[in-house]
């Protein structure tokens, strides 16, 4: 059946990821970025809402969600709402559990993956994006060489979100030309976090670059053992959390811009009653909600274990585009106080553009 | 029920039925029709009517003897389906597909707003045995989108009303009146007064003394459809044929007639936009295939510092189109599932009526020399893609209804 | 210095063509587009006005404008709000007459260039497109092979105008991978006028497919001589005319519809007076505007001497989207009318959708 | 004077200069202004000081001492050449250049409206030794687009004026009145009956007691530049501070006040506009140079099927930067030659506007990892771009002041 409306228990988790973003997350947000400081409370509370536990199977000491990748979209979109920095540091431990979980042997699902549904939040990040203009997933420069019974892994990343306090690296390298992926522990000899790095938006989440310098793994730390991984299935889940997140943000701006204009009163009406004003934010909601239907296929594709990478593509990038029009449409109503930080929206337009360049970033 | 996008059996069935009727039937024909405007592709009509005809396939259809209801809580995928089917045999030929013999828009006045004797009267006649048309004329030479400025009066003369009036863009005007037994929906002004609470819709027959079909609309595109002028001079039609009360009831709350016809709107709205995404996604297609045999296949997922200008562009049509179709699905569901989606019908139109603008102006581009060309069909799909952003509420009307119900606004806050 | 006013001359030619394309173009262009005929009266009067003699130089009969391709821009706008089916068939000589101006020896100017001052319309054309999607100018299928005092032309060409009546064509073929062009006569063994082509617009001009099936020319035809041609200082030509055709089609789509939006009365006032419209009507005169600035500054640069490839290019392409971007806009706020055949709307959006692939049918 | 696109040599000149400030001065310390919010550049002020103090190089500098009119026909490039002089140090940086001392609006202000004798008692300052700075006025919480919604008041009170109220987004604010002997020009209102009839400009000179700088907003981007909040409590400035007429002059014919204002804005908007495309110009050139070091150079010419998606952004980026370069030209052009650019003025607004927007957000994008990094410059681009959207005048507000002159309607008749 084609079907548009969440089960009681996906309506349920989403009504209580939204009452935390906006009763935990909205209250936090812009001094968090402002401060470029993240809210540990808040990001614990966002983690003890179970949502990646919900989506490993019980097997593996997780929740076993039947549509996982479609409640994930469903949660993504709310803490996207909320704010994007912390939604991506709520969500940074699936940067690894998800790989771990689609990729992963059985012994290493059986290691790694029950820790994910611990109370404490999980020390672990993932490193993918390398910081050139040329950058591709599916053909990095970062490599990993086998030698005997191990792996070295020589190169560089960026955007790696919470390295500076990560027990855990999951780190992509270019294996014959393959991407692979290999679990790093902190400390391992050539690996070093570099400085944090300063970025246009989300700001609040401390993300780093890492140098490999000939780190040695042993061979048990190649993800998927023998089989290896394959990255465009990863890439997916992570284009799809991608989207969700941008329609909630895009939600978020929309809403605020459409307030603003009701309330706001200019030549003896509120904006709002301009069709100039008021066809912007038609537009607006339109483009969203073709971009969340977009993203709930393509996340309902994967659960229904297709490769789907069409869909999932078309909807992150539809996602970008519609994001940051929206963010760009939402500070222009609200002229010049879309431009002064102590309204959210050019927060929002500065988070919007980094969706294009978040590779990896999130996951569900 | 959970968010699912698998579409059923019973749809997929019928839908390999249109492509069929789409592949052998429409596509060999279908510019022969463009070129040979306003002849009627009768074989077509003859293919579609045993099926229109014996099931409730297309629209409104299904309501008739009174049995709507009903047959809507049997099969909650009527309008699902619909949108599918009218999807499917636009992919065809827009043109073809607007020729679809059954009652359309006018069966669906009556269906919405005619007493349960008047769906027997009027609508038995899409069961017979030849095809007949039904349609609504709204439209006059100076009220488009303002239908309030309608001009055409109704006036009562005992057991009759006579009717006086010109309308035009009536889509399928000349094969409801001069081709079949059919009917169109005239909507007319028992009091120019009264503004909208006067307008009231008239079933009017084929062979009214005094209706005559005065002109066919050359068109742009779909020109194997008639959008015809109609003229009506003292034309004299039974007290019974109005549809809903005579009774002109004043603003607040009332309306009742005119909001029959806004509410058909939410149906048809969907259709329009299925039609249009057939038209894009015939054009997606055939530009994918053309890229194909030159070698060239879109690499989804490769970064955008490697992708051509032209894998850029498609990846975009195919987005655009997509979210157009959702949007379009969920309308339909929503209405399937008994839920108001007025707000979603614009929507849904808005949105495809933009993409298959694009998509196809898009493709002559990228064609190139082909494009431009009438012997390839991308360059008609331009051509008739485009009344889709126009008719059933322009994309700026339908933009203005979505604004309104966003904001909360009334018709007069928001102008 | 910088400035935006054209020469008294300049503005009176400018002038008499827009009188022309008012009174002559603009009460025959549907019928002739309707029934695909060319109103060979009107065209011939349009050749009357001396355009291209204007631009060549008096040494070769003409009148030797000092900015000819300014002039060219301010004329070919006119004529392009006249009709663009009738333009492109008034510029048909240029087609033919500038390469051998811009490109010819002295010998071939001679020879060919007076004949272009005549009353009478010269019976010549050109052939540059070819009938496929990867169509090139600098990389043509179409070959011409040396063969000892020689050359044998071989391939397919496509649009090419008036092709059925023409006594001489210029034909633009590879030879060695260099595109280059050659004066053919009609009647040459091997060179077959095809059918006439069905496009979507300017059907009132016919333009026809070439068979090239080994046509043999005396060295001497190559335009040029040894010289040869540099194609794409001869595009830049047709760029710049192509681009102002297009200003002058947008303007006229512009003009019709902001008229119609004042005079068409819905919900107790002119359409005009909603913002939606208003501001549609705003960005259309903006981009107008824009691209015509672009286009006199390529043409400037032309007449100055300069290559100006990128002003050239960049001023077709912006041409391309911005007369599409007016022309569709013009049949939405025409509404139901901008969608049938006795409003002009429809046939500027069908005409305006070619310039994207009109390579080399008009130039100044 | 035919067609010509050729820069004179006398403005070459000072553009050449003004490269050696943005390229020495300016574009060092960008990153340093942008990461330090509202400290003050005095580097560039102290080197620009002699240079706008000595010559009429910015501005409305030129109608100083009452002799705008006879300089204006002595050289009819001051707009066409301060264009280019605002590109280029916007070329540097945006944010730097908004803090160049000299009389800005406020000075503007008077030179449009003030008597000779003010001219020469309020302007000279910015001739000085030490920088100063003029500023303008206008908005309030509650007035935004809509300036005849101000609430600030002006009370005569025998020879003074009494002035109360509160004005936001005073660009330059603190660098007029309290790190210099600047000036503000205020509007208010001499009778908040009387709506744009009554509203005047005031000179108000920095110590003036009951002036306060309240806030300076954090912005997105142009952060060298301070963004101010006055509070007007009970100010008393002399009578003859009044710009214009102090009577109300009503509806029809009046509004000479009102109409100062907007006419500043006929200078101003095409300075806005070339300061934002000098930003479009910096985004544009960086990301060809990056491109070109990974061996990527525009193929311009060649046929959409052979570009890649990049080079197809590039090129659009080209073309919309140097239509709106031309627009905003021809607008300055107009004015040095006398003619009425009001419309002109604002649609090079809005082109510049929609352009850098446009060109910064897609740089980004293009860059990828390194396009979203503060290591590069490009994000601060986008960031300072977008008040050029936005300041002066919205997107929107100068769409329908354009709509209106197209139309020849009214305020009234385009709302």
């Amino acid at each position: 059946m084609i079907a548009f409306s969440p089960t009681e228990e996906q309506t349920l988790i989403a009504e209580t990821v939204k009452r935390f973003a906006r009763e935990r997350m909205r209250s936090v947000f812009r001094e968090a970025e402002e401060s470029s400081e993240l809210p540990w409370e808040v990001v614990n509370k966002g983690w003890q809402l179970g949502l990646l536990s919900a989506a490993i199977p019980e097997d593996y000491g997780g929740l076993g969600d039947a549509q996982p990748t479609v409640t994930g979209a469903l949660a993504a979109e709310e803490l996207g709402w909320g704010d994007l920095a912390l939604a991506l540091a709520i969500m940074v431990p699936g940067l690894v559990a998800l790989p771990i979980l689609y990729a992963g042997t059985e012994e290493q699902k059986r290691t790694y993956l029950p820790r994910f549904s611990d109370e404490g939040y999980p020390k672990v990040t993932a490193a993918l994006i390398e910081p050139r203009f040329r950058f591709d997933p599916a053909a990095l420069e970062t490599t990993a060489v086998r030698q005997g019974n191990e792996y070295v892994l020589s190169g560089r990343k960026a955007y790696v979100p919470l390295a500076a306090g990560a027990e855990l690296f999951l780190i992509y390298a270019a294996e014959k030309g393959q991407t692979q992926a290999f679990l790093v522990e902190r400390g391992a000899p050539g690996l070093t976090v570099g400085e944090r790095e300063r970025l246009m938006g989300v700001k609040a989440l401390d993300t780093y670059e890492l140098a490999l310098d000939g780190v040695r793994v042993p061979a048990s730390a190649r993800l998927g053992g023998d089989a290896g991984i394959d990255i465009n299935r990863l890439l997916n889940h992570s284009r799809v959390a991608l989207a969700a997140l941008a329609v909630g943000l895009a939600r978020g701006a929309y809403e605020y811009a459409l307030e603003y204009a009701k309330n706001r009163v200019a030549f003896g009406e509120p904006i709002a009653q301009r069709q100039s004003i008021a066809f912007m934010l038609a537009e607006m909601a339109i483009e969203i909600e073709g971009v969340r239907l977009s993203t709930w296929e393509a996340a309902w594709r994967l659960d229904q274990g297709e490769e789907a990478t069409r869909e999932c593509v078309l909807a992150r990038q539809n996602a970008n585009a519609m994001a940051l029009m929206v963010a760009d449409r939402a500070v222009q109503i609200l002229g010049g106080h879309g431009y002064i930080r102590e309204y959210p929206v050019e927060l929002w337009l500065r988070n919007a553009r980094g969706f294009a360049t978040f590779d990896g970033l999130a996951m569900i | 029920m959970p968010i699912e996008f698998k579409t059923p059996g019973a749809i997929q069935q019928v839908v390999s039925m249109a492509q069929m009727v789409a592949e052998q039937v429409m596509r060999p024909k279908a510019a022969y029709y463009d070129e040979h405007e306003h002849e009627i592709p009768w074989e077509y009509i003859n293919m579609m009517w045993p099926i229109v005809s014996q099931s409730p396939l297309l629209g409104a259809d299904d309501s008739r003897n009174g049995h709507g209801e009903a047959e809507r809580k049997r099969s909650p995928i009527t309008n699902v389906r619909l949108i599918h089917i009218v999807e499917m045999l636009s992919w065809g030929d827009a043109g073809q597909y607007l020729c679809t013999p059954g009652g359309n828009l006018g069966a669906a006045a009556i269906a919405a707003v005619g007493t349960p004797e008047q769906k027997r009267r009027f609508l038995s006649r899409f069961q017979g045995e030849k095809p007949a048309w039904g349609a609504m004329a709204m439209t006059e030479p100076q009220a488009g989108s303002d239908t309030s400025a309608i001009k055409t009066t109704a006036v009562r003369d005992g057991d009759f009303w006579v009717l006086n009036g010109e309308k035009i863009f009536c889509t399928g005007g000349r094969l409801a009146l001069e081709e079949s037994n059919g009917l169109v929906v005239v909507w007319a002004t028992v009091d120019p007064k009264a503004g909208r609470a006067g307008m009231k819709p008239f079933v009017v027959e084929a062979g009214t003394p005094g209706v005559t079909v005065t002109k066919l609309e050359p068109k742009l595109g779909i020109r194997a459809s008639d959008t015809a002028s109609i003229l009506l001079q003292d034309a004299r039609i039974p007290f019974d044929h109005i549809l809903g009360s005579p009774e002109v009831i004043s603003d607040t709350g009332g309306e009742k007639g005119f909001k029959g016809a806004m509410k058909t709107f939410d149906a048809t709205r969907p259709i329009v936009a299925a039609s249009a995404l057939g038209i894009a996604r015939a054009t997606i297609e055939y530009v994918k295939h053309l890229l194909n045999q030159e070698g060239i296949t879109i690499r989804y997922g490769a970064p955008l510092h490697q992708l051509s200008a032209v894998e850029l562009e498609v990846m975009d049509m195919e987005a655009q189109h997509r979210a157009a179709w959702l949007l379009t699905q969920k309308a339909a569901w929503m209405m399937d599932m008994g839920l108001n989606n007025n707000l979603e019908a614009s929507m849904c139109k808005v949105k495809a009526g933009d993409a298959v603008t694009r998509i196809t102006q898009k493709a002559v581009e990228i064609l190139g020399p082909l494009g431009y060309s009438r012997a390839h069909p991308v360059e008609k799909w331009m051509r008739d893609a485009k009344i889709n952003d126009i008719f059933e509420g322009t994309g700026q009307i339908n933009r203005l209804i979505v604004a309104r119900r966003i904001l909360g606004y009334t018709s007069r806050e928001l102008k």
